[in-house]
């Protein structure tokens, strides 16, 4: 395969990478105010994760329980751990009720109370049932819907291109270049704006109940183009991932009622959480079966406790649940009305991200200096909605409600600014990449890299952290760095040629990881999903802050100055207790 | 877990090598309980990176991954190989649809056809302040069709579509379901007139392909008939 | 720009519905023909009495007698599958199309077989 | 850019509700017919017990819908077949003629016999 030519060339005023639900959402209000947009994916819009989202989207409706923004603005800072912009959230949970009124007036089929009211169901970590629904399918109806909107305005879509490189010069954003999964090439995009709407970054994790998509791409482009990451230390585990595979059930088997019990049957949230018991938030329940299971008290001494829905009656798990009862039967061939059903925690959320403030504007550093037109939302963002810990539904919300935001943003942006020049030589650095894996002078084939990747961030930085295990991983990522150099693939085509893609994706996982590591070794404290048993407690005088990482020739930079923004007067930081 | 040998074919093509499609025995070795995509990926990754096949969220719910394993459509991520109970394993692209490359089909024309249905809420009413109202029961009108994750296995295993590729196939007729058959949308009949067709509904002679291949076992000749009284109803 | 290459591979038949499908058809043409024959035949009415009892007599020789079991047969099929596809058209029956066409068929080989036994006893 | 799937051809619900009406009248008629003619009379029919039958009207009648629906139904069937497997729009008109031809010649042969037969 030879290096391509500056062949195809594109000039779009705006260009959203990522079909999410935040890419869309974004897309949509784009196209609503008539703004020229193409949307590059890597995958059908519909294959997107977002798709794999089942148990609800929040916003305090009211419809089932009192409830209100202030409420759920509440809960939400507990959750973070207090690391959450306060002003963020608020714009959040005020703006969360009419982003599902929009969707509903969309067409999204929800599920109903008896009065035809959008139906709502508690979730972890909420005081309220707050959780709009679609059977547990909801990430699935809200992806598609906007998929199918977005073709009503006739969204252009370049489907299938994967975004290699970003074009950043002078702190103003020109453009992106992607590679044409297809038929092969890279083309450039040159454009005004471009929203980053990339997911999260769970494939660094061996188990994990992320998407094979979700490489983080756009953080490793971020962190090469010498800007910084937010928060990376927090990823969020899931207490209910299918043992072994890590395929995610979804929260709402808890909504529902379902009970974790350990080898002896007992449950043993009582000793962890007792008023909330399984409803009590992820990572509380997270560490609860992490520790049951170091203690040898895993379901016959394995790596597993039970998830036990047989009480509900086979009639409520099927209509309620019918996936959760499903992705049991397939994969591990357990039927949940019967049996309990073995789980353990996954590798779920990405708190952390490309930092960005209020408007989605991506930041340069800790002081809120932007980066002219480029623009983040969704998982791969870092606005710090979720601060150290998300809770369950936040999260489709906060990519829906700042993919309109982030839209909003956008249209403004490009009906006053022209079009900036693009760098002299665009397709540099993407056909670097591409020819460095293409014609490398090594033997190692990117898979094993990755596979001990995983295993060891699993193994060193999972649901307990401390200093030792992430210094063995320190040296560990600099080793696979060093043999990623090397990599060569087998498939030396252009066409739809899977070897590149892959290769190319463990890049950021490499790259983004080490932010990761860093970020984690460098917090000493435990806050939210981050937890070190060297140091177990919360530290609000010391570690009240947003730590922002870039990447340098010589290791990671730190940078700790970025202040979190609380009303002190309405929610001082307090124990999280559950 | 139990390791076991197993032997697969699998239907290999490279465009700028070769002129068509051939096939390509592989041996190894793999957990009892891995599913097709598991194979796949141990293929991809450890014996042949050139291997290309879709794949996303291996949960069953993006919809990337279907194939013809054995002669039927399925769900590579879902389907255990035990389901094929120690047969050979014979992997193939989706019929009907062109192949780009190796187990990867060209879909446009798929999701261009659903575009053509117009699925989305056509709305003739203003819009209230709140949600429209909607009860259990309409809901349950439409529950089972709001499953489709669009993977194209119905529509591949259609012998209508086989023979006639312009047909609509019965993806999209679902679709079209799903929002005529909503108590919000108010475009039915803008609808109706799309899929009252040469090439729309009545290339569908109830062959029930489309049924047995879809992963999400929703019973889309159902729906389909539904629409064909409906629209004898309206046209007659 | 990748070639796009057209399969006709069409093993996809494992199913109860293609075949039927298939079958309904093939059957569907079969009594086209026969429907012509048939027309032409009693056509030779108009002739008069000794031509039509001529053809009426060599059509009731066996050979005749086996094609007319075969046509029983092929009738049998075609109808009660149509039946089943009214069925599944209007009465929600696609989610019993495998129990109804059992059923059906069932039915309809009792019905070939009664008159078949009849046809034979016919011969001789 | 691609091909749309439209075609403005708006007969799809009449030649199948048409296909379903006809194949009821068949199933009854035709199952009686084989049964009448191929079982009970020992399956040799004289000429004479045809025209004692002929002068019935009613039996003509009946005789007649069944012509009529049966060469409606096969042809309908063929028709729906065409449209299947033949694509380019010329070939399809062409085939359109032949199939109305072939049916109105049988429909005109079975007419024949009833009309002449029967003295009508
Ligand atoms: C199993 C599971 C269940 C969940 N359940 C819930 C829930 O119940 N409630 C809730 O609120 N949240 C839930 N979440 C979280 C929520 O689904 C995600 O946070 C959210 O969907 C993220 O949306 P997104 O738009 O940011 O990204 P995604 O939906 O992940 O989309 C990423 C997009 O970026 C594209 N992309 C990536 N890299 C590139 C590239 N280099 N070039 C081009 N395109 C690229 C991909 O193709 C894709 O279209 C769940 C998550 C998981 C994993
Ligand atoms: C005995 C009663 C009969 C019944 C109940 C019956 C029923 C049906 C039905 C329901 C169809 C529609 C199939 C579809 O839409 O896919 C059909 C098609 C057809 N029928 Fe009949 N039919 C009968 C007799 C006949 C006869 C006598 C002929 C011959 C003249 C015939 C020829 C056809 C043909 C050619 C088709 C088209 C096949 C296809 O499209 O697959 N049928 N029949
Ligand atoms: S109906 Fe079923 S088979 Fe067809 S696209 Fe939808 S999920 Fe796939
Ligand atoms: S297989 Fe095809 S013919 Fe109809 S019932 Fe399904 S769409
Ligand atoms: S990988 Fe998503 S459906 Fe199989």
């Amino acid at each position: 395969m030879k290096v391509e030519e500056a062949k195809y060339y594109h000039q779009v005023d705006t260009v959203v990478v990522g079909a999410g639900l935040a890419g869309l959402r974004a897309a949509l209000e784009l196209a609503r105010n008539n703004q020229a947009v193409g949307v590059i994916t890597k995958v059908y819009p519909t294959r997107s994760h977002s798709g794999g989202a089942q148990g609800g989207i929040a916003a305090s409706l009211a419809n089932v329980a009192e409830d209100s923004p202030e409420l759920h603005m509440f809960d939400t800072v507990k959750g973070s751990d207090y690391l959450g912009d306060q002003d963020v959230i608020e714009l959040f949970v005020n703006e969360a009720i009419k982003t599902i009124y929009e969707f509903e007036h969309m067409g999204v089929p929800f599920s109903r109370t008896e009065d035809g009211k959008i139906n709502q169901r508690p979730f972890g970590g909420h005081s309220s049932p707050r959780a709009c629904f679609s059977a547990d399918i909801t990430g699935h109806v809200l992806l598609h819907t906007l998929y199918e909107q977005c073709l009503k305005y006739n969204v252009h879509f370049f489907n299938e291109y994967q975004v290699f490189s970003l074009l950043i010069k002078d702190d103003i954003s020109r453009g992106v270049v992607a590679w044409d999964i297809r038929n092969g090439g890279l083309h450039i995009f040159h454009s005004k704006t471009v929203l980053l709407a990339t997911g999260g970054y769970g494939r660094a994790f061996k188990i994990t109940s992320n998407s094979f998509a979700n490489s983080g791409d756009s953080l490793g482009l971020i962190l090469e183009n010498k800007l910084p990451l937010e928060d990376m230390e927090f990823v969020q585990f899931h207490p209910t991932g299918l043992y072994k595979h890590g395929i995610l059930l979804s929260e709402a088997a808890r909504g529902e009622g379902a009970y974790i019990t350990n080898d002896k049957g007992e449950r043993f949230m009582k000793n962890y959480a007792p008023e909330k018991m399984e409803l009590a938030p992820r990572d509380v329940v997270s560490r609860a079966e992490q520790t049951e299971i170091n203690n040898g008290r895993g379901i016959n001494g394995q790596e597993y406790v039970y998830l036990d829905l047989r009480h509900l009656g086979a009639k409520k798990i099927m209509e309620r649940l019918p996936q959760v009862q499903e992705l049991a039967l397939k994969y591990i061939k357990t039927d949940c009305t019967l049996e309990p059903v073995p789980i353990q925690p996954t590798a779920h959320y990405s708190m952390g991200g490309v930092p960005a403030n209020i408007k989605t504007e991506v930041l340069k550093n800790g002081n809120g200096d932007i980066i002219k037109g480029l623009y983040t939302a969704g998982e791969a963002s870092c606005l710090s909605l979720h601060g150290a810990n998300r809770l369950g539904t936040n999260s489709l919300q906060g990519a829906a409600t700042f993919g309109r935001i982030a839209g909003k943003s956008m249209s403004e942006f490009v009906k006053s600014n022209a079009y900036e020049s693009l760098p002299s030589n665009p397709l540099e650095v993407a056909n670097g990449k591409i020819s460095s894996l293409v014609e490398g002078s090594g033997k190692e084939k990117h898979a094993s890299l990755r596979e001990e990747l995983q295993k060891n961030m699993t193994k060193f930085l999972g649901v307990f952290r401390n200093e030792k295990d992430m210094l063995t991983m320190k040296q560990k990522i600099k080793e696979l760095q060093d043999r990623y150099k090397k990599v060569i693939i087998d498939d030396k085509g252009k066409i739809y040629n899977l070897d590149l893609i892959e290769a190319f994706e463990l890049g950021n996982l490499l790259v983004f990881s080490e932010v990761l590591i860093e970020g984690s070794l460098a917090r000493k404290e435990s806050r939210g999903a981050h937890y070190r048993t060297d140091f177990p407690e919360r530290d609000d005088e010391n570690w009240l802050k947003h730590t922002m990482a870039w990447k340098t020739e010589t290791g990671v930079k730190l940078d700790h100055s970025k202040k979190v923004i609380i009303y002190w007067d309405r929610y001082p930081p307090q124990e999280r207790k559950y | 877990m139990a390791k076991q040998k197993i032997k697969l074919k699998i239907l290999r093509y490279t465009p700028e090598k070769q002129k068509k499609p051939y096939w390509s025995t592989y041996q190894l070795e793999v957990d009892q309980d891995s599913t097709v995509l598991d194979v796949l990926n141990e293929i991809h990754w450890n014996i042949d990176g050139s291997l290309s096949y879709r794949r996303s969220c291996r949960s069953a719910i993006c919809g990337s991954c279907a194939l013809k394993v054995n002669g039927q459509n399925i769900l590579a991520c879902e389907t255990p190989i035990h389901k094929f109970k120690g047969k050979k394993l014979k992997i193939e692209p989706l019929p009907g649809f062109p192949i780009i490359k190796d187990l990867v089909v060209d879909m446009d024309n798929f999701f261009e056809k659903l575009r053509q249905i117009k699925p989305f809420l056509i709305l003739k009413k203003p819009l209230p302040d709140k949600e429209f109202t909607q009860s259990p029961e309409q809901f349950s009108e439409i529950r089972e069709s709001i499953l489709c994750i669009l993977c194209g296995a119905c529509t591949s295993s259609c012998p209508s579509l086989w023979s006639n590729k312009d047909y609509l196939g019965p993806a999209s007729l679902l679709k079209a379901y799903r929002f005529i058959f909503d108590s919000r949308d108010d475009g039915a009949m803008e609808r109706i007139d799309m899929i009252n067709d040469r090439n729309g509904i009545w290339r569908c002679h109830t062959i029930f392909n489309c049924m047995e291949a879809c992963p999400k076992n929703i019973n889309i000749t159902e729906y389909i008939s539904k629409l064909k009284v409906k629209i004898v109803e309206n046209s007659i | 720009m990748y070639k796009k290459t057209k399969r006709y591979d069409l093993g996809y038949y494992n199913f109860i519905g293609t075949w039927a499908w298939i079958i309904h058809r093939l059957s569907g043409l079969a009594l086209i023909f026969y429907v012509s024959l048939h027309l032409w035949v009693i056509n030779t009415l108009t002739q008069g009495p000794e031509k039509f009892n001529n053809i009426m007599n060599f059509l009731s020789s066996p050979l005749f007698k086996y094609l007319e079991i075969g046509l029983w047969g092929i009738i049998l099929f075609h109808a009660f599958n149509g039946v089943r596809i009214i069925i599944i058209d209007f009465f929600k029956g696609s989610f019993y199309q495998k129990k109804i066409f059992f059923i059906l068929i069932t039915i309809a080989f009792l019905m070939w077989a009664t008159g078949s036994y009849i046809l034979i006893s016919h011969i001789n | 850019m691609k091909k749309n799937f439209k075609e403005t051809s708006k007969t799809g619900a009449r030649v199948w509700l048409f296909q379903r009406i006809s194949a009821i009248i068949l199933f009854v008629l035709l199952i009686l017919h084989f049964v009448t003619y191929h079982f009970i009379n020992k399956g040799i029919i004289k000429y004479t017990d045809i025209m004692e039958k002929m002068k019935s009207p009613w039996f003509n009648l009946i005789q007649f819908i069944f012509l009529l629906t049966a060469v409606y139904h096969g042809f309908n069937g063929i028709w729906m077949m065409v449209e299947d497997y033949v694509h380019p729009k010329l070939m399809r008109i062409v085939l359109f003629g032949i199939i109305v031809i072939i049916a109105f010649c049988l429909l005109f042969i079975g007419m024949l016999t009833i009309f002449k037969v029967s003295n009508l």
